[in-house]
Order: C-alpha cells, then sequence, then structure tokens
C-alpha cells in the first residue's frame, strides 16, 4: 500500500536538497556550511527511501544507510578541519578563507 | 605513387646520427661539444652525398629510399621515411646548411658559454629537420614539424641579441599555435580516410585517395593553409620573423631562414597542392595575388629597415612571396620557379646572414649606417658578398634568377597583366638589395677612421664557399636540379589537370 | 498502523509538555524585578554578557567519536538480525567488520583522542 | 517470504580482487605501525607501502588478462580496470621516493599520511571497476575523505587547513548531487548496476537524463570542470604538494574512471544532448583554465590551473562517445597523470630551498643552480604543452581526431585557442629557467631515489610519445572491450 | 480484525496507563527516593504531608507549579522551552515499546499490553534516547549561563559516550533473540527457555553503568555536582520547569531503561529462570496477572538497585566517567559481541 506518492517525498527532498545547497551558499559560519552539506545528504536519503517504497524493493535503503555513515565520516572530518582552523587562527566565517585570493 | 625500397638506410641514418652526437655531446666534456658537432653534421652531409649516387634521377616522382616501421597498425601510423626528387633536394639542403650553420658556429666569438647545449640544439635540429623533408606518414610529419621549433626557440633565447625572450616567445607561440591548425586538419583527413574507406590512415599515399567535397575540401584547405601561411610567411602572419630572425645568433638565422621556412612552402606544395588540388586551382587567383602582395609589401618593408639582419629577413619574407606565387600559378613555369627559389633563397639567404654576422663581429652593430663601406678592406669577404647579392637580386646567372624568371614566364601564361605585377615585385626586391650592395661598398664614412679587419678565412671561409659554390651551380647549372623535380611537377599537374578537367583560370 | 499508538502518545504528550511550560506563565505571580532574570553567578556580577562562548575542544572530539561509532553501530543491527541465517560467512564478515572497528577505536586511543586533556601535537 | 529465503550468499571470488586486497593489507600494516610505534620510523612505512604495492602491482602484472565478476556483481576486473589501477599502483610507489624528504622540510611528518595513501589509493582502485552506483559512491567517498585530511596535513599552515576545508564542502555537494543522480537512475531503472540502467528501456527517459545529469555534475565536481571548479585550485595549492601531485594524477585517473565507464553506454536517443552538454562544459574548462592559469603569479596554483584545462581537454573527447573517443580520453588521461605528476613533483623537490616559495620569480635562471630540475621540468612542461615528441602531444592529437570524427570542429577550433593560450604560461616557465641570467643559488639536492623517479618520468613521456604503442596496445582493446559492453 | 473503534480504544486505555504510569508513578518515585535516602542515612525523611509524607510530591508539584515564570536574561527564549518539550517527550515515548506482559484477551478482543509492537522496537528506544542530547545541550545553551552550560556540555559528553557503550551492549541479546521487536525479544526467552543475563552478564552490567550514565545517577551525576555547578543545566529553570527536568532525567528515564534491561536481560514478564530448562513461578496463585507482577517486581529491583547506589557511591570525575566508556566498556563490549556470535549457535536450536 502506497500511502504516500512518490512525487511527495522527491518534491521533499529537492526542498531539502535546495535548502542544503542555499545554505552552503549563504551561509558565513563554518560550522553551518558543514551542517548545509549534511542536510544535502539526508535530503537524498528521504529520496531513497521514497523511491524504496514506490518501486518495492530495498536497494536504496541499503544506499541510504551508507549515506549516513559517509555522511558521518564527512562530518568527523570536516570538524576536525575545522577545530583545525580555529586553533590557528580564530576564524569567525568563511569570508576569512581568503588567503589564497580564492 | 611508386614506392622504391632502400638499398641502404641513408635517410633514418641522417636523423639517427645527429642524435648519436647528443649523446656523445651530453657524456663528453664540453670543450668537445663543437667538434663532435662538426663531425657529426659533416657526416650526415656526406651521407646525403652518397645517396646521390643511389638515386634514380630517371624516376625521380617516385618515392626512392623507401623505408617503414609500423607504430599503430590500428590508425596506420608509422615511421616511414623516404624521399621523392622534390624531398631529395631539401634533404640535401638541409644537410649542407646545418653543416654550415656549425661550420659557423666554431669561431664564432658569440657563441661563448653553454656550449653542449648550443650543439646539441643544432644537431637536434638537423635530426628534425631531415625528418620533416623525408616523412610520408602525416602524424610524424607533424611530429617532426613541431620538434623544429623547440631547438631554434632555445638557441634564439639563449644566444640570441638583446631582443631575444621576446622574439623566442614570439616564435614558438605564432608557430605553435598556427600548426595546431595542422594538426586538426591532419586527423581530419586521416578520419576522412575513415569515412570513404573503413579505416584511418595518416600515410600520405594512402590519403592521396580521398575525395573531398568542394566545402570540406576548403575548410581543410583552411586549416592546412593557416599553418603554412604562418610558417612561410606570408605578409599579415610574418611579424614573428623579423624578431626571430633578427635575434637569433649567426648560425640559428642561418637554419631559420634557409630551411625552416621551406618547411612551410613545401608542405604547401606537399599537401595543400597534393592533397586538395581542386581547392587549390579554385582558390589558385587569390592565392597568386596574396604571394605577389607578399613579394611587394615586404620588399617595401625591407628598405625601411636599419638593421641589418632584419633587412635581410624582411628580404626573406619577399623571397617567399615569389615562392608562394610561382607555386598557386600551377603550371610548369610557375613550379620550377617556386621550388627554385626554395633551394636558391636556402643558399642565399644562409649566405646573407652569415655575411651580416661576420660584419657584427668586426663592427659590434646591425646597424646600416655604421657599416657603410665597412668591407672595403676584405675583398675575399667582398667577393663573396657580391656574388650572394646578386644572386639574390635575381640576374642572370645569379641563383635567384630561375625563380623569379620563370614565375614571370608562369604569369605569362595567363595575363600579361599579372606577369607585369610579377615583373614589379621583382623589381623591388633588385632596388633593395641594390641599396644594401650600394651600402656596404660604396658608401663612405665621413669620418673616415677605417680600421684594417681581418678578412673571412678558416671555418667561417669553408662555410661561405659551402653556400656560395652551390649558388653559382643553381644559377649557371639549372637543369641540373630540375632533373630532381620535373618528374614530381608532372605528377602534380596531371593530378591538377584530372581533378579541372581541363582549362586553368581562363 | 502500527505506529498510530506512538502517534497519539506523542501528540498527547507534545500537548501535556507545552502545557507545563506554561502553567508557570498561567499560575504564577507575575512579580518582575530587575535581578530576578540575571544570570547565577554565586552572586558576583556577571563577567561576561554572553555565555555561549565556544567550549572545551574535548567536546568535539566526543562528539566526532559518537558520529563514527553510533553509525558503525547501525551497520551491525542489521547484521545481529538476520546473523543465524548468515553462518560462517556472516561470522567471519562481522568478525572483519568489529575488527577494524576496535582498529578504529585504538587509533582514537593512541592518538589521545579517548584523553580527556589530550595532548596539543595531533590537533593541526 | 521468509527473511530466511531472501538471503543468498556468494562466495567472492577473491582472485580478482587481489591487488585492491593487498594494497588493503598494507594499509592496515601502515595502521598499525602507526599505532605501535609512538615515533613512527618513516622509513620503515615507505618501506612496507613500497613492498605492499610492489606485490600488487607484479600481481596485476602476471594477472593482466584476468576479468570476471563478484561481489554479487559489484565488483567487476576488466582489462580497463586492470590498466588503470596499473597506472595508478605505479604512480603512487613513485610519489612515495618524494614525500619523506619533503615531510620533513617541512616539519610535517605524519604516520597518517601512508594509510590515507594507501586508502586512498585502494578507493581509487575500485572506483575503477565497478558499474554499480552504491560502490562509485563509497569508493568516491573512499577516495575523497583520505584526500581531505591529505589536502590539511601541512603542519601550522593555514592555507592547508583551508584548501581542505573548500575541499570538503565541494566535495560533499559532488558527493550529494552524485547520490541524487543515483536516486533518479534508481527510480528510472531499480537498479544500481549502471550497464543495466543505461540499457534500461522505458518510454519516458526524464528520470534517465536528470539522473545521468546529477550524476555527471557530482563527479565534474569532484574532476574540476569549471563551473564546479572553485575548490580545486586553493586544494591544490594548500595541500603538501608530494599530495598535490597525488590528487593531479591518481586522483583524476579514479574520478574519471566512472566517467569513462559510462561514455559507452550512452544511447542514440541522447547522444546529441551528451555531446552538447559535455562539449560546452569542456570549453569552458579548458578556456577558463588555461586563461586564469596566464595571470597566476604562483607556480603550484598555476599548474593546478592548467590541470583544470587539461580535464577540459579530456572531456572535450569524452563528447565525442565513441571508440575512437574513448581510446583517447585513457591516453589523455594516463599521460596526464604522468605529466601532471612530474610537474608538481618538481616544485615538491625545490620547495625543499630555503627561500623558495613557487612564485614565478624564483624560478629566474633555475637552469644555472639547478641543472637537472630544470631539464626535468622543462620535458615536464613541454609535455603539458602537447611539444612533440612527447606524450603530451599524442594525446592532443588523438582528442583533435576523436573530435574530427565526431565533426565537432568547433571544439576543436576552441581548443586550439586553448593550447595558444597555455603556451604563453608554460613558455614563460621555460623562458625563466632557461633564458634569465640572474644567479640564484637554490639548494634543493634531490635523493638517488627521487631523481630516478624523475628520470623515469620524463623519459616515459618521451618513450610513450616516440612509440605510442607502448601504451596504444593495451588502451585499443580496452575501449573496444568497453564499447561491446 | 477488530473495528477501528476497538483499536483506538485499546490505544487510548495503554496510552492513559501509560501516562499514569510515568507522571503519576515517577512523581512518586520522588518520594520513593527521598524515604530510600533517609533510610539509608538512618533518618526517617518527608512525614509532616500525609501519613509518612504520602503526599508530599502533590504538595511538591503544587508549590512548583505556582511559582513565577522566571525567564534568563539574553538567553533564547523559543530554545529555552524548546529544551524541556524535546526532555519530557521522548522519554515518555520509550514506555510506547516496553511490553508489560504477555498477549491476553478481554472482552473477545486480543490485547498486547504494548503500545507499538514494532520489528524495530529497540532501534526505537536508542534513537529517542538520543533526543536527550538536544534537550540538554540546548537546555544549557539557552540559559546562557556559565554553570548551565559546562553542566549540559558535561552531560551531553556522557550521554554522548555511553550512547555508542549501551548499543553495543544491547547487540548481544539482539543476536540471541534475532529480532529487534521488544515483545519479540522476551517472547524468544521465554522460548528458549533462557534469560539473555546468563549468557550475557557482561553486557548486563554494562548496560546498568550506562543506564546510571544516561540518566545521570551516582555515580556519573556530574553534571549537577551541586558542590561546583550548583544543580547543571537546570540552573536557570524555574517553577514547574525546574521540577520537570530532574523527573524526567531521575525517574522517567531509570524507569523506561530499567524496563529494557529487563526485556533485554531479565525476561521481560516470564518468572525466574533455571537456564534451559525452564522457568519456576512461585506467584502462580495470582494466575494471569502474575507475569505482570513479575514485570513490575524486576523494574522495581532495578530502580531500588539505581537508588541504593545513589546514597552510596562517591561521585567520579568527568575524564573518569568518559574514559571509562571508551577505554574500559567499549572493548568490552566488542568482546561480549564477538563471544555472543560464537556462543550464539547453542541457543537457537
Amino acid at each position: 500500500m502506497k500511502i504516500v506518492p512518490l512525487e511527495a517525498y522527491l518534491i521533499l527532498s529537492l526542498l531539502l536538497f535546495g535548502l542544503g545547497v542555499f545554505g552552503m551558499i549563504v551561509r558565513r559560519n563554518l560550522v553551518a556550511i558543514l551542517m548545509s552539506t549534511e542536510l544535502a545528504l539526508n535530503a537524498v536519503n528521504i529520496a531513497f527511501v521514497g523511491a524504496d517504497s514506490h518501486l518495492g524493493l530495498v536497494d536504496g535503503q541499503i544506499f541510504a544507510l551508507f549515506i549516513i555513515a559517509l555522511a558521518a565520516v564527512e562530518a568527523a572530518v570536516g570538524l576536525g578541519i575545522i577545530v583545525a582552523i580555529f586553533r590557528l587562527r580564530k576564524v569567525e566565517s568563511s569570508d576569512e578563507l581568503t588567503d589564497m585570493g580564492g | 605513387m611508386e614506392l622504391v625500397p632502400a638499398v641502404f638506410p641513408f635517410i633514418p641514418l641522417s636523423i639517427v646520427l645527429p642524435l648519436l652526437g647528443i649523446v656523445l655531446i651530453v657524456l663528453l666534456e664540453e670543450k668537445f661539444a663543437k667538434w663532435i658537432a662538426l663531425v657529426f653534421s659533416g657526416a650526415v652531409f656526406v651521407l646525403s652525398l652518397v645517396s646521390l649516387l643511389y638515386f634514380d634521377f630517371s624516376q625521380a616522382q617516385k618515392v626512392q629510399f623507401y623505408q617503414s616501421i609500423t607504430l599503430i597498425e590500428e590508425l596506420k601510423l608509422s615511421l616511414s621515411f623516404g624521399a621523392d626528387g622534390l624531398s631529395y633536394l631539401m634533404y640535401i639542403l638541409t644537410t649542407l646548411v646545418s653543416f654550415v650553420a656549425i661550420c659557423w658556429s666554431i669561431r664564432d666569438h658569440q657563441i661563448n658559454h653553454r656550449l653542449k647545449e648550443y650543439y646539441t640544439w643544432f644537431l637536434l635540429s638537423e635530426s628534425s629537420l631531415v625528418g620533416v623533408f623525408t616523412s610520408w606518414d602525416l602524424l610524424v610529419f607533424y611530429v617532426f614539424y613541431e620538434l623544429t621549433l623547440v631547438p631554434m626557440f632555445f638557441v634564439i633565447g639563449i644566444w640570441g641579441y638583446k631582443l631575444r625572450l621576446y622574439s623566442a616567445y614570439k616564435f614558438f607561440v605564432y608557430i605553435f599555435v598556427s600548426s595546431l591548425f595542422f594538426l586538426l586538419g591532419i586527423v581530419s583527413i586521416a578520419v576522412e580516410h575513415y569515412r570513404q574507406f573503413g579505416k584511418f590512415s595518416f600515410s600520405y599515399f594512402d590519403l592521396l585517395q580521398n575525395q573531398y567535397s568542394l566545402a570540406f575540401g576548403l575548410f581543410l584547405f583552411l586549416l592546412f593553409f593557416i599553418a603554412f601561411a604562418v610558417k612561410t610567411p606570408i605578409v599579415p602572419f610574418h611579424t614573428w620573423l623579423p624578431d626571430a630572425h633578427g635575434e637569433a645568433p649567426t648560425a640559428g638565422s642561418v637554419v631559420l631562414a634557409a630551411i625552416l621556412l621551406k618547411m612551410g612552402t613545401y608542405a604547401l606544395l606537399r599537401f595543400n597542392i597534393g592533397l586538395f588540388p581542386e581547392v587549390a586551382v579554385f582558390l589558385m587567383p587569390v592565392l597568386v595575388l596574396w604571394g605577389i602582395a607578399t613579394i611587394i609589401f615586404a620588399s617595401w618593408f625591407t628598405i625601411s629597415q636599419s638593421n641589418v639582419k632584419r633587412f635581410v629577413a624582411y628580404s626573406s619574407v619577399s623571397h617567399m612571396g615569389f615562392v608562394v606565387a610561382g607555386m598557386f600559378l600551377l603550371n610548369k613555369e610557375g613550379l620550377r620557379a617556386s621550388i627554385m627559389e626554395m633551394f636558391a633563397h636556402g643558399l642565399t639567404s644562409a649566405s646573407l646572414f652569415m655575411m651580416a654576422g661576420f660584419i657584427y663581429n668586426r663592427l659590434h652593430s646591425f646597424n646600416m649606417q655604421a657599416l657603410r663601406g665597412s668591407i672595403r678592406f676584405m675583398p675575399v669577404f667582398a667577393v663573396l658578398t657580391a656574388i650572394t647579392g646578386f644572386s639574390s637580386m635575381g640576374l642572370p646567372g645569379g641563383s635567384s634568377f630561375w625563380g623569379k624568371f620563370l614565375t614571370i614566364m608562369g604569369a605569362r601564361e595567363y595575363t600579361l597583366q599579372l606577369a607585369l605585377l610579377v615583373l614589379a615585385g621583382a623589381f623591388f626586391s633588385v632596388l633593395y638589395m641594390l641599396y644594401l650592395l650600394k651600402t656596404l661598398y660604396l658608401d663612405v664614412k665621413e669620418e673616415g677612421r677605417l680600421v684594417h679587419f681581418t678578412d673571412v678565412r678558416g671555418f667561417k671561409l669553408v662555410a661561405f664557399l659551402l653556400v656560395v659554390v652551390p649558388m653559382l651551380m643553381v644559377g649557371l647549372l639549372p637543369f641540373l636540379f630540375f632533373a630532381f623535380f620535373d618528374a614530381h611537377i608532372d605528377l602534380l599537374l596531371r593530378m591538377v589537370l584530372k581533378s579541372l578537367g581541363g582549362g586553368l583560370w581562363n | 498502523m502500527d505506529y498510530l499508538g506512538f502517534l497519539i502518545l506523542a501528540f498527547v504528550m507534545l500537548g501535556i509538555a507545552l502545557l507545563m511550560v506554561f502553567l508557570n506563565y498561567l499560575l504564577g505571580p507575575k512579580a518582575p524585578s530587575a535581578l530576578k532574570d540575571y544570570p547565577y553567578e554565586c552572586g558576583v556580577p556577571l563577567y561576561d554578557k554572553s555565555a555561549q562562548a565556544t567550549f572545551h575542544q574535548g567536546y568535539y572530539l566526543l562528539g566526532l567519536l559518537l558520529l563514527l561509532f553510533d553509525i558503525e553501530a547501525a551497520f551491525l543491527f542489521p547484521w545481529t538480525v538476520v546473523y543465524r541465517y548468515l553462518g560462517v560467512f556472516g561470522f567471519v564478515e562481522m568478525f572483519l567488520f568489529i575488527f577494524i572497528l576496535t582498529y578504529g577505536l585504538l587509533y582514537a586511543w593512541r592518538k589521545g583522542a579517548l584523553d580527556w586533556q589530550f595532548e596539543e601535537e595531533y590537533i593541526d | 517470504m521468509e527473511l530466511k529465503d531472501l538471503i543468498q550468499i556468494e562466495i567472492p571470488k577473491l582472485a580478482l580482487f587481489v591487488p585492491e586486497l593487498i594494497v588493503l593489507i598494507t594499509g592496515f600494516l601502515l595502521f598499525s605501525l602507526d599505532l605501535i610505534y609512538k615515533r613512527l620510523s618513516h622509513t620503515l612505512a615507505i618501506s612496507v607501502s613500497v613492498i605492499g604495492y610492489t606485490l600488487a602491482l607484479l600481481y596485476l602484472v602476471f594477472n593482466f588478462d584476468l576479468t570476471g565478476e563478484t561481489f554479487y556483481g559489484l565488483y567487476i576486473r576488466d582489462s580497463f580496470s586492470s590498466l588503470l589501477q596499473f597506472f595508478m599502483i605505479l604512480l603512487t610507489i613513485i610519489l612515495l621516493a618524494f614525500t619523506l624528504q619533503y615531510q620533513r622540510f617541512k616539519r610535517s611528518l605524519y604516520g597518517e599520511f601512508y594509510y590515507l595513501l594507501a586508502f586512498s589509493l585502494f578507493g581509487g582502485m575500485v572506483l575503477a571497476s565497478s558499474y554499480n552506483l552504491l560502490l562509485i559512491y563509497i569508493a568516491l567517498e573512499a577516495v575523497s575523505v583520505s584526500f581531505y585530511i591529505l589536502t590539511a596535513l601541512q603542519r601550522r599552515d593555514f592555507t592547508s587547513k583551508e584548501g581542505a576545508f573548500k575541499y570538503l564542502i565541494l566535495g560533499g555537494l559532488a558527493i550529494a548531487l552524485a547520490s541524487y543522480g543515483a536516486v533518479f537512475l534508481y527510480i528510472y531503472a531499480g537498479s544500481f548496476d549502471l550497464r543495466h540502467v543505461l540499457h534500461f528501456n522505458a518510454p519516458d527517459k526524464g528520470f534517465l537524463i536528470l539522473g545521468l545529469v546529477f550524476f555527471l555534475f557530482g563527479l565534474a565536481i569532484k574532476i574540476g570542470v569549471v563551473p564546479f571548479h572553485f575548490w580545486l585550485p586553493d586544494a591544490y595549492q594548500g595541500a603538501p604538494t608530494p599530495i598535490t601531485a597525488y590528487m593531479s594524477s591518481v586522483g583524476k585517473i579514479a574520478f574519471f574512471a566512472p566517467v569513462i565507464r559510462v561514455m559507452p553506454l550512452v544511447q542514440e536517443g541522447f547522444h546529441n544532448t551528451w555531446v552538447l552538454v559535455v562539449g560546452t562544459l569542456a570549453v569552458i574548462t579548458f578556456l577558463y583554465g588555461n586563461f586564469v592559469a596566464l595571470v597566476q603569479k604562483d607556480v603550484k596554483r598555476m599548474l593546478a590551473y592548467s590541470s583544470i584545462a587539461h580535464s577540459g581537454y579530456i572531456l572535450a573527447g569524452v563528447s565525442v562517445a565513441s571508440a575512437i573517443g574513448l581510446k583517447a580520453v585513457i591516453y589523455f588521461l594516463l599521460a596526464y597523470s604522468i605529466m601532471g605528476m612530474l610537474g608538481f613533483l618538481v616544485l615538491a623537490v625545490l620547495e625543499r630551498s630555503g627561500s623558495w616559495e613557487n612564485k614565478l620569480e624564483d624560478f629566474d635562471g633555475l637552469k644555472y643552480s639547478q641543472n637537472f630540475m630544470a631539464w626535468v621540468f622543462a620535458i615536464a612542461l613541454l609535455s603539458l604543452l602537447g611539444v612533440p615528441p612527447t606524450v603530451g602531444f599524442l594525446a592532443k592529437a588523438l582528442v583533435f581526431m576523436s573530435l574530427a570524427y565526431g565533426k565537432l570542429w568547433w571544439i576543436g577550433i576552441l581548443m586550439i585557442v586553448g593550447i595558444g593560450v597555455s603556451t604563453g604560461y608554460y613558455l614563460r616557465l621555460i623562458v625563466l629557467m632557461f633564458m634569465k641570467e640572474r644567479e640564484r643559488r637554490v639548494i634543493a639536492n634531490p635523493t638517488g631515489f627521487e631523481k630516478a623517479s624523475m628520470i623515469l618520468m620524463a623519459a616515459s613521456l618521451l618513450i610513450l610519445g616516440i612509440l605510442p604503442m607502448l601504451l596504444w596496445n593495451y588502451i585499443s582493446p580496452t575501449s573496444e572491450m568497453l564499447f561491446r559492453r | 480484525m477488530e473495528s477501528l473503534f476497538v483499536q483506538l480504544l485499546v490505544i487510548g486505555i495503554k496510552i492513559l496507563v501509560i501516562l499514569g504510569v510515568v507522571l503519576g508513578l515517577g512523581a512518586y518515585l520522588t518520594l520513593v527516593e527521598r524515604k530510600v535516602a533517609a533510610h539509608i542515612q538512618r533518618r526517617p525523611g518527608p512525614m509532616v504531608v500525609g501519613w509518612h509524607g504520602l503526599l508530599q510530591p502533590l504538595a511538591d508539584g503544587l508549590k512548583l507549579i505556582t511559582k513565577e515564570d522566571i525567564f534568563p536574561r539574553a538567553g533564547n527564549r523559543f530554545l529555552y522551552n524548546l529544551a524541556l518539550v524535546l526532555a519530557l517527550v521522548p522519554a515518555v515515548l520509550v514506555f510506547a515499546v516496553v511490553p508489560f506482559g504477555p498477549e491476553f484477551e478481554v472482552f473477545g478482543v486480543k490485547v498486547k499490553p504494548i503500545l507499538t509492537d514494532v520489528n524495530v522496537g529497540l532501534l526505537l528506544v536508542f534513537a529517542l534516547g538520543s533526543m536527550t542530547v538536544y534537550a540538554i545541550a540546548l537546555a544549557g545553551w539557552a540559559s546562557n549561563s556559565k554553570y548551565a552550560l559546562i553542566g549540559s556540555m558535561r552531560k551531553a559528553g556522557i550521554i554522548v559516550s555511553y550512547e555508542v557503550v549501551i548499543t553495543f551492549a544491547v547487540m548481544g541479546p539482539v543476536i540471541l533473540a534475532g529480532t529487534l521487536s521488544t515483545y519479540e525479544i522476551v517472547q524468544q526467552q521465554i522460548n528458549q527457555k533462557l534469560w539473555y543475563i546468563w549468557l550475557q552478564p557482561i553486557a548486563f552490567v554494562i548496560y546498568m553503568f550506562a543506564m546510571l550514565a544516561e540518566a545521570g545517577r551516582v555515580p556519573f551525576d556530574i553534571q549537577e555536582a551541586e558542590a561546583e555547578l550548583v544543580t547543571g543545566f537546570t540552573v536557570e529553570y524555574g517553577g514547574i520547569k525546574f521540577g520537570l527536568f530532574p523527573l524526567v532525567e531521575w525517574y522517567v528515564e531509570v524507569l523506561s531503561l530499567s524496563a529494557i534491561a529487563v526485556v533485554l536481560f531479565l525476561g521481560g514478564w516470564s518468572p525466574i529462570n533455571i537456564p534451559f530448562l525452564g522457568f519456576v513461578d512461585p506467584l502462580f496463585f495470582l494466575g494471569p496477572l502474575s507475569p505482570f507482577v513479575w514485570f513490575v517486581l524486576k523494574v522495581a529491583l532495578l530502580f531500588l538497585f539505581v537508588l541504593w547506589l545513589h546514597w552510596t557511591l562517591p561521585r567520579y570525575r568527568i575524564d573518569q566517567i568518559t574514559e571509562t566508556a571508551w577505554k574500559v566498556m567499549l572493548p568490552l563490549t566488542f568482546v561480549n559481541l564477538v563471544l555472543t556470535a560464537v556462543i550464539a549457535p547453542i541457543v537457537w536450536r
């Protein structure tokens, strides 16, 4: 029984994904940027689960599980880098990451 | 085209020997460098002369000494070397001029540092130039064609005069970028061969069989033409040349003017006309007029130069104008004129640059005003210069005479007006050369403080003689040279006529 | 439908919680004074206006460790449920997994991530 | 249905997986070494890595014809994966010759370095041998995450951390995009196997195109294609230079591998879309990369932009979805991996000189104090420029050839413009090194291993250019095989 | 299949039971604690309000409700209140997956005494348990007080550490049972005639420790540490809000985690177990009520055990607590997991 149509999942996940990307662009706090990428990945998870309920398979959930795991890894590495950045310099926002003119 | 297999690997040997020389130079001490280079380039020169004995002049349209090693079967990419009459002539010119350049360098005061590198570059340049003129695989041709850039780039940049960095840069960029179009053209016709015959091929002989629609042929022709127009050069594309030739050390200018420019015209003849005869015919009027325009403009530029090297450099451009104009007349006289002029200019420009270099060694100036009447007390040098100058001018008996005369003849076959235009060009070239000779011989410095310079002797004399003697031969015994390429010209004309189905430009 | 009860309970509890939040506001006396909302500071004046400063890095590290190990647990749970059908193969796989996990733990231990006062040089 | 019946256990054919396994075990060994020794002997770590990688390499070489699928079809070994893996392992071994001295000079001796290298190599090897979106995703993460950390491994260097953070964020976005693409492909075909997905014939191809676009855009970020390249120059500049070399060679091979696997599967239906999208991206990429490289003052950054430009050239080959294009792409990729790496490695050696800052002025008259290095760098630069008879030339010629095959003249002409621009900055370096007179002592004596490696790489640039069949004879059947699939 | 109405009715009754247990019993457990503590310390405890202080919780509640609503200046009012909601709701929701007894039939309606019997029940427990971290971190952050912040960080650190430990500890029983449904786990124990505590002593001990830590009970109540931090993260909360935090933390959580412990290790509602042989039920005379009584008894026992510890042991330092979790307990759970995997085939049969 499909209570929720596929489109609903996809629209929700696209919204979340867009929000994540938007956050990546407009946020200035390093941790917030990192969280935005996580948001985007979780949007993908929702889409996967939705696809699974649409197709009646479980592969998507396996993928989602891996995404969760690797998103965690990425977050861990990201936090580590942020901590390292803070230790070198008290950086308030991503505007200050301009040592290389980038 | 028919192929005659080699009895002895003259051509591969001529490519490999200089490379061996490089290895020796790198391994041994610096003081041996010049002698190794001399020996190896001499050996190649002798080799090329010996190969004359084996060249079958009766079948000069065939590709002789043919040898081939397949690199990639699937693309039919192969190292294939060989020489028909035209290639062979260029091959001999290359070995001769390379040897001359190295002879000259041995006693050149300007070449006093980084000798190992210097001679390495010259040997590499010789090797790659031989490769250019004797390759029958288009991609391999391109490889050698580009490879010639590298040695000259370094030679200009390291041992050149004041503006050497800028000139080296400009030289490389102009030629490299333009020849990328050529590369695109090569691969395009290889792919076209695949479309028509079901397999890729870079072999010149296979590619001759391709048929093109006029529009596509025109496109490909232009791809090729851009590269060679810059290399040759034809007037609006010539700006790299005065810089490169003017700033290069003497031997570098010699090689540049005598051989590198010939690569452009050789390739025009071989590829643009050989592969796309229809398009060549279609574009003939434009190209002939373009060639004539090149002669006239370049002559005009020449006469306004105050730097003698730049003067000679611009004169090269105007000579190239004759080559291009003659070539695209697409008749027997025109093609003969073009090839003769290529060879002749190889000798005269080499000689003229050596002259400039020689005077510089004495006066430390390239200024036309500074060298007024400077050669009065160097009789041998004066004689050599005079022969060169008159040859270049196109005096009957001089080497350039045949180029100019036959071009006018060829033009006359179409219309009188065209012939008159060429004649005007010839007149201008007489004008600037006379001006040069006048400055050297007749003008006197007001101060009258003339020093007795040492005359030309030793290796430099040898170098001069090596170009002046053939120069006289070209002027006096032209039929010797016609034997090299007449057969090839007939072949080309047959192709042109076949593609045309009759009359030309009526 | 399994979760219907759960949902209802969740909403009921939400209602109760919100009620609790506003209960004092509804029933309590309202006598504001300047010092009532003063943050507790043992009676001395506030040192910093804002206490929401960054905190000890040890907490970050703990967060990182939780993130990683909890996720590994997420991988193990499905395995625990179906382990009985997997046989030796499942055991070997799991053993490798736990082995790597232990390795990770050892690594964190060795690098000092588990020590409350870790050495500085491992961070940059 | 019972849970029991759903479970089918396939015993993996480990013989196919041995090279990866060896690399992985090497990684764990290095990990253990780092755990056991408080002060790790880096010579030991390097020896262990080299031995491990060499074993993997030998296995690969002696079983080059081994093919097959295992792990439920997730993992595939074919000649393509073997070829790419061979290069990846070889380049990693070469890289190891350069790391120790550099890190010692920068005082950034980390034990993490070695096993992260091993893990990223493992990820890259897996990436080269899968059609499965799930495995591609995991391998992509394995490579990327290792790269993030490796980028940050420069002690007390803010640019390093900054580059790593930017890489992380855009890398994260890339992964998110790629996996979002995987969702759409999954919805389209109900499978993660790209072969199945792209051969699936549903009337409505909307999800397929959407999925491919997302998936490839994700990969495009990783590769450094232009509208998505922002991380690349910063990460490349900030990373320790040997790592930059590693990212630009092994990383590039790894990230291009799935693209190359997708390329032959492009169907007639959206062939034109493919050409237009990929071709446009390629053009933008190499033009932008070259123009921006031209104005760089920092040579490392300049080479990073040149790396972007080369991605563009490779993409130009990718846009021609035909066998000849595939051959060109693989050839170019492998060629670039050598020359790009060599370029950065030369910088890695030179950076050990005291006041060296990778600025253009530092290269003035380098030939006089560092003859050997100058020559090697010159060969690398000439190859990057595409001057014959280097391997870079043949690579570009093949890309031209595939463009001619696809009748994409506009890309060809624009590529000439791009290469023309690139002449400017490559030649400038050569001019500075060989033709400037300034006497400036640069003390950075390469060790014997470094010298040998550099000679090997420079020689291979020349030899592969002169004798292209050495590489071609492997590439050609491989791409035919990929197209038959 | 019963009608929707009956289903809703059953659900409503279950919810009422849970609310009664949690809020009513929870409140009264404060009195129990005070009494137990008092008797451990040889004093009578609350004696004034009602017989032996029986009405004390009610009095306390009334007092707290009628306090003034105070909010710390420069705090974040939304997060401040959200923290309370986040603390209360998940803690109670855990009871939704606690099976109080076996399935029975009333008026022809089959009733499972568990609100939501789903196949991922145990995961739900940990998912909800993790929510407390948010509540605590938000409470500390929104209060804008250093005491609160430090307290909340400590508490969050402890939960974070023990969250991992507890997750790995419960994997042993799950392997043996082969299911994540709490109801099924108990059923499996009855079928296999085995309380899992017999095979999982390590897991059980670790679980108990982790439970103490998660609930902030002695010896792991460093976040409160009255001597240094006043009351930790609740320092800026007043009135009923102040009352609810300890209620949730000390009583509701301990109750729910004890219940889960009973489910996982002590065979849920089953009577006393003789391993592999069967069950002995001294309370057989209670008939169908006996399983429920057993369940309540076991939970009560665990709860009293916790109280006993609370008033007996000293307090650990924060570094000791976290380091114990990572360096001792987590490796032990790994060992336990592997051992369980090895011996698991014994119980499957």
